[in-house]
């Protein structure tokens, strides 16, 4: 039972692959990305928690070090700027094909892209 | 003992205009009076908390004065241009809905505006 | 069909997973911190042996930031740092790319909302002066370059969008190109000083002090500059199509 | 010093933004930069402790006899690329922080760092996938490449729990047969994605036959050759390989899948693309094996596939609708580079086809044999065809006129020549390309010792590990 924070994150994680591969339109399979980011940050930081340990920063509060695990915290942060840089990249692709063919639908894209070539 | 009586009371205060945020939210209509009710209880809500909060804990006090003040700058013009962006792009009024000042509405009497 | 395929592909996955992944991963919580690196790092004590590192008492430490986070991201695995701002820069290269090639050049534009525009000169220079604070303070307290940066690009935005003849100029590229090179050089001038690249070759002072950490509040404050800036050309960039 | 290799590349890459085309003058020498620095200042078995933090707890760069030789082919292709293709504004900035970062994914000795190198790479091959407004398939790329990201942080994240740090040399201490096979899934969907290996790899060729120069040159080749050394480091080198038949049979599947595929293309382009899903599947296959004889063969596989495609690649960019017939200088690296491919004698194709059966034969392995030949049997069919087709094109004067007339209409100026419609730089890249396919077809040597040593160390761990404990935890 106590695990449960990492059932919550896989179960996100689950919901992130389910959106992937269900989804269609294009917008909603970038979101799932999204969600897979999110579920992964969530179970990274998950995996730094000693129980009773604070947040790792030298305070006045916590003038000695009773610390969770900090390292996976910095590795987070990395994930989440890596993960705004390709949500942007994403979104802006996805300006493009809806310029190009009129819907982010694979079908209609399918059917725009048969009758221009 | 009177402190903590006028703190926790501010902050019992401020919950209940989040549940009636909550409630307005459920219970309104169309997305003009959905976004009055929640923010006025939104703001009256945090005002009340944190000044519960800053005279439960003085070294908080001022703090909490200044959430209040950035609060009070933000949240209601936030609230307005939100409101405007709903109506220029003509979101759809309520049927009880009497006035619109701006007239730049369709239907007066409401109904739905596409 | 895709629905069917769908929660097969999920359902495998979590059933990896749950089955094989969860029992091989320590119980929340219950972590070991002695037979991690994190331990030493914590203690500030890789190089050196172990003391208890305590607040505005210890004093030049191999890394004097109070902030342990602060101290992995830019000190003790600073060249991640460097990948990730190469990262970030790279999307917003490819965005201005991909806007520069939208075959519409149309700007989007807007009726200007007047108690918007009034409260954005009152409140953008508080949000400035957050975002600054919060990449100078990032050894000190939660925040950082990274933070900070998010929120000066947020008061370009605010800018942008209650001013419909805001741009965003040449200026920032020149920002973007001399905080960049200037982490770079930062790193290259510990290899001169110390033979190291991305060395901290500044003193660390006392945990706690604002003027601490060697190197941290500067590569800091050059990434905060950065990512501003980087921002601002995203958003400028999908702005002006 | 080692760090030079990155933190030049860089430099230069955030001192060209303000002036767009700055950063493609500054391409050509970097990578000359970088070669000089390899050859003359720099040696095999050396590590660079970044930030003098030790080992474990910092990030240790190695330059070992494995990394080095990929480095030097690596900066050699960045340099060919570099005088070959026509780089449009901004995209000389981005292949120079591409360059910093393939330099980096092989020099670094750390889980999470090859991870943020791994995604600079991705990042720019999902902008370099959209070139020529093909922004549909860099989409598909971007999502199957955001699951393989996310894969690989979880293997690293998990190396991190198990042994405490993420360095790769301590990683291998981690040798319980419960947990090394949940890792290792991890990095193989990773690589999977992103070495396209047949159902993971389905964005491929979508993205490769956008007919654009940079495109499948930066990710056919460069990114490759990479991210086969990264494949190389984790699974021969600090873990063993979980299930070896797996990776095996996959691989085996798409080679098949991607020759039925390119048999069936009407396009060049998308034919080729199929063939680099072949080749590098047949790279992945081999290496699966975990046999020295083997690796070595595939190695020098990998070798001549990515020169070959190289100059199939680039000169079908620049091909458009056009023959051989105004161009005869194309038109031979073009027959000498499919004729490569193939495996035709007195080329280097052959030398990989042979020393790869002949260690495959020994080790008493036929399925794998079967299916290259097989597949050298549909290559030789569709290249050929293409081949011939090149050749004897008749050259449709009017209608390139009409083009040129239709494209000045609208404001492009560029198609003028039709004679000499390669340009100068990327003809003699080409020519002095397939020249090399040549050489190494008489003198085999030359690259095989290479790929025997590479071989012969990856292979054995403990130098590896020697290297980095040498400081001590």
């Amino acid at each position: 039972m106590s695990n449960i924070i990492y059932y919550v994150s896989f179960i996100i994680l689950g919901i992130g692959i389910y959106g992937i591969v269900s989804q269609k339109n294009l917008f909603k399979q970038l979101i799932s990305l999204s969600i897979i980011d999110t579920a992964v940050n969530i179970f990274i930081v998950a995996l730094g928690y000693v129980e009773w340990g604070e947040a790792p920063i030298y305070s006045t509060i916590t003038p000695v070090a009773n610390f969770v695990d900090p390292l996976p915290q910095a590795l987070v942060l990395t994930a989440i700027v890596i993960g705004v840089g390709i949500l942007a990249l994403g979104s802006v692709l996805l300006v493009h094909i809806n310029e190009k063919y009129g819907s982010l639908d694979p079908d209609e894209i399918r059917d725009t892209r048969e009758v221009v070539e | 003992m009177l402190r903590e009586m006028v703190g926790y009371s501010l902050v019992g205060i401020g919950a209940f205009f989040y549940f009636l945020a909550g409630l307005g939210l459920l219970r309104m209509p169309d997305i003009y009076t959905k976004l009055q009710a929640s923010t006025k209880a939104t703001t009256l809500g945090t005002f009340s908390i944190a000044l519960g909060v800053g005279i439960l804990d003085f070294s908080f006090l001022g703090k909490a004065i200044l959430l209040i003040a950035f609060v009070a700058l933000t949240n209601p013009v936030a609230a307005s241009v939100m409101l405007r962006a709903a109506y220029k792009n003509k979101a759809p009024v309520c049927k009880e809905t009497v006035i619109d000042e701006c007239g730049t509405m369709v239907d007066g009497n409401g109904g739905d505006v596409k | 069909m895709r629905r069917v395929w769908a929660i097969l592909v999920a359902g495998v996955f979590l059933y990896f997973l749950v089955g094989q992944f969860l029992p091989i991963i320590p119980t929340f919580g219950n972590v070991d911190l002695f037979a991690r690196v994190a331990f030493d790092i914590i203690n500030k004590s890789t190089t050196t042996n172990y003391n208890a590192v305590e607040f505005k008492k210890s004093k030049d430490l191999e890394d004097g930031s109070a902030n342990v986070v602060t101290s992995i991201v830019v000190n003790y695995r600073s060249f991640d740092t460097l990948g990730e701002v190469s990262v970030l820069f790279c999307a917003a290269i490819g965005v201005g790319i991909l806007a520069s090639m939208l075959k519409s050049k149309k700007r989007i534009e807007f009726e200007e909302h007047k108690v918007l525009r009034i409260s954005t000169g009152i409140v953008l220079p508080l949000i400035l002066l957050f975002g600054a604070y919060i990449f100078i303070h990032g050894h000190l307290s939660p925040g950082g370059g990274f933070p900070g940066g998010t929120t000066i690009a947020l008061g370009v935005l605010l800018l942008m969008l209650s001013n419909n003849e805001f741009k965003v100029t040449n200026v920032a590229k020149y920002v973007e190109q001399s905080a960049g090179a200037g982490y770079v050089v930062i790193g290259l001038m510990g290899m001169a000083i110390g033979g190291v690249f991305l060395m901290n070759f500044l003193p660390t002072g006392v945990v706690g002090n604002l003027f601490s950490a060697g190197v941290v509040p500067i590569v800091y404050t050059f990434i905060g500059f950065k990512v501003g800036a980087e921002l601002s050309n995203v958003i400028s960039d999908l702005r002006e199509g | 010093m080692i760090a030079l290799l990155i933190a030049v590349p860089l430099v230069f890459a955030f001192a060209s933004i303000p002036h767009e085309r700055l950063g493609r003058y500054f391409l050509p020498f970097v990578a000359m930069f970088n070669l000089v620095c390899l050859f003359f200042f720099m040696h095999p078995e050396q590590i660079l402790e970044v930030g003098k933090w030790p080992a474990a707890y910092g990030i240790a760069l190695v330059l070992d006899n494995v990394s080095y030789p990929f480095l030097i082919f690596v900066n050699f292709l960045i340099l060919m690329m570099s005088l070959s293709a026509t780089l449009e504004n901004r995209y000389g900035t981005l292949l120079l922080v591409l360059t910093a970062a393939v330099n980096g994914i092989m020099l670094t000795g750390d889980f999470f760092n090859s991870f943020v190198f791994l995604e600079i790479i991705s990042v720019i091959a999902y902008i370099v996938a959209a070139h020529k407004d093909n922004a549909l398939g860099a989409f598909k790329y971007l999502i199957f490449g955001g699951i393989g990201g996310t894969m690989y942080l979880l293997g690293a994240v998990s190396v991190y729990v198990k042994s405490g740090t993420l360095n790769m040399a301590y990683a291998s201490f981690i040798t319980d047969p419960m947990v090394v096979p949940t890792i290792c899934i991890f990095f193989l969907i990773t690589f999977l994605v992103e070495l396209k290996v047949l159902p993971l790899g389905l964005w491929a060729p979508d993205v490769y036959s956008n007919g654009s120069s940079v495109t499948p040159i930066a990710l056919g080749s460069i990114v490759t050759v990479s991210l086969v050394y990264l494949f190389s480091r984790i699974f021969l080198n600090i873990f063993d390989l979980p299930n070896p038949q797996l990776v095996g049979i996959l691989a085996m599947v798409s080679i098949i899948f991607s020759e039925l595929g390119a048999l069936k293309q009407k396009g060049l382009g998308r034919a080729l693309s199929f063939a680099t899903i072949s080749g590098v599947s047949t790279v992945v296959a081999a290496l699966s094996m975990r046999e020295s004889e083997i690796t070595s063969a595939a190695y020098f596989y990998l070798f001549n596939d990515v020169v070959s495609k190289f100059i199939l690649f680039t000169l079908f960019a620049y091909l458009g609708e056009r023959g051989f017939k105004s161009n005869k200088t194309a038109g031979i690296a073009f027959t000498f580079a499919s004729l490569s491919v193939v495996g035709f004698p007195m080329f280097a194709g052959f030398w990989a086809k042979y020393y790869l059966l002949k260690a495959l034969f020994q080790v008493n392995s036929y399925a794998l044999p079967a299916i290259i030949l097989i597949a050298a049997v549909i290559e030789a069919g569709y290249l050929i065809k293409w081949n011939v087709e090149l050749w004897y094109k008749e050259e449709d004067r009017e209608k390139d006129r009409e083009d040129v007339e239709a494209e000045k209409a609208e404001g492009v100026e560029e198609v003028e020549e039709v004679e000499d419609f390669v340009p100068f730089g990327a003809q003699v890249v080409t020519l002095l390309l397939a020249l090399t396919l040549v050489v190494v077809g008489f003198m085999p040597g030359l690259i095989h010792d290479q790929t025997m040593s590479i071989a012969n160390h990856v292979l054995d761990f403990r130098p590896y590990l020697d290297l980095i404990l040498k400081g001590g935890m």
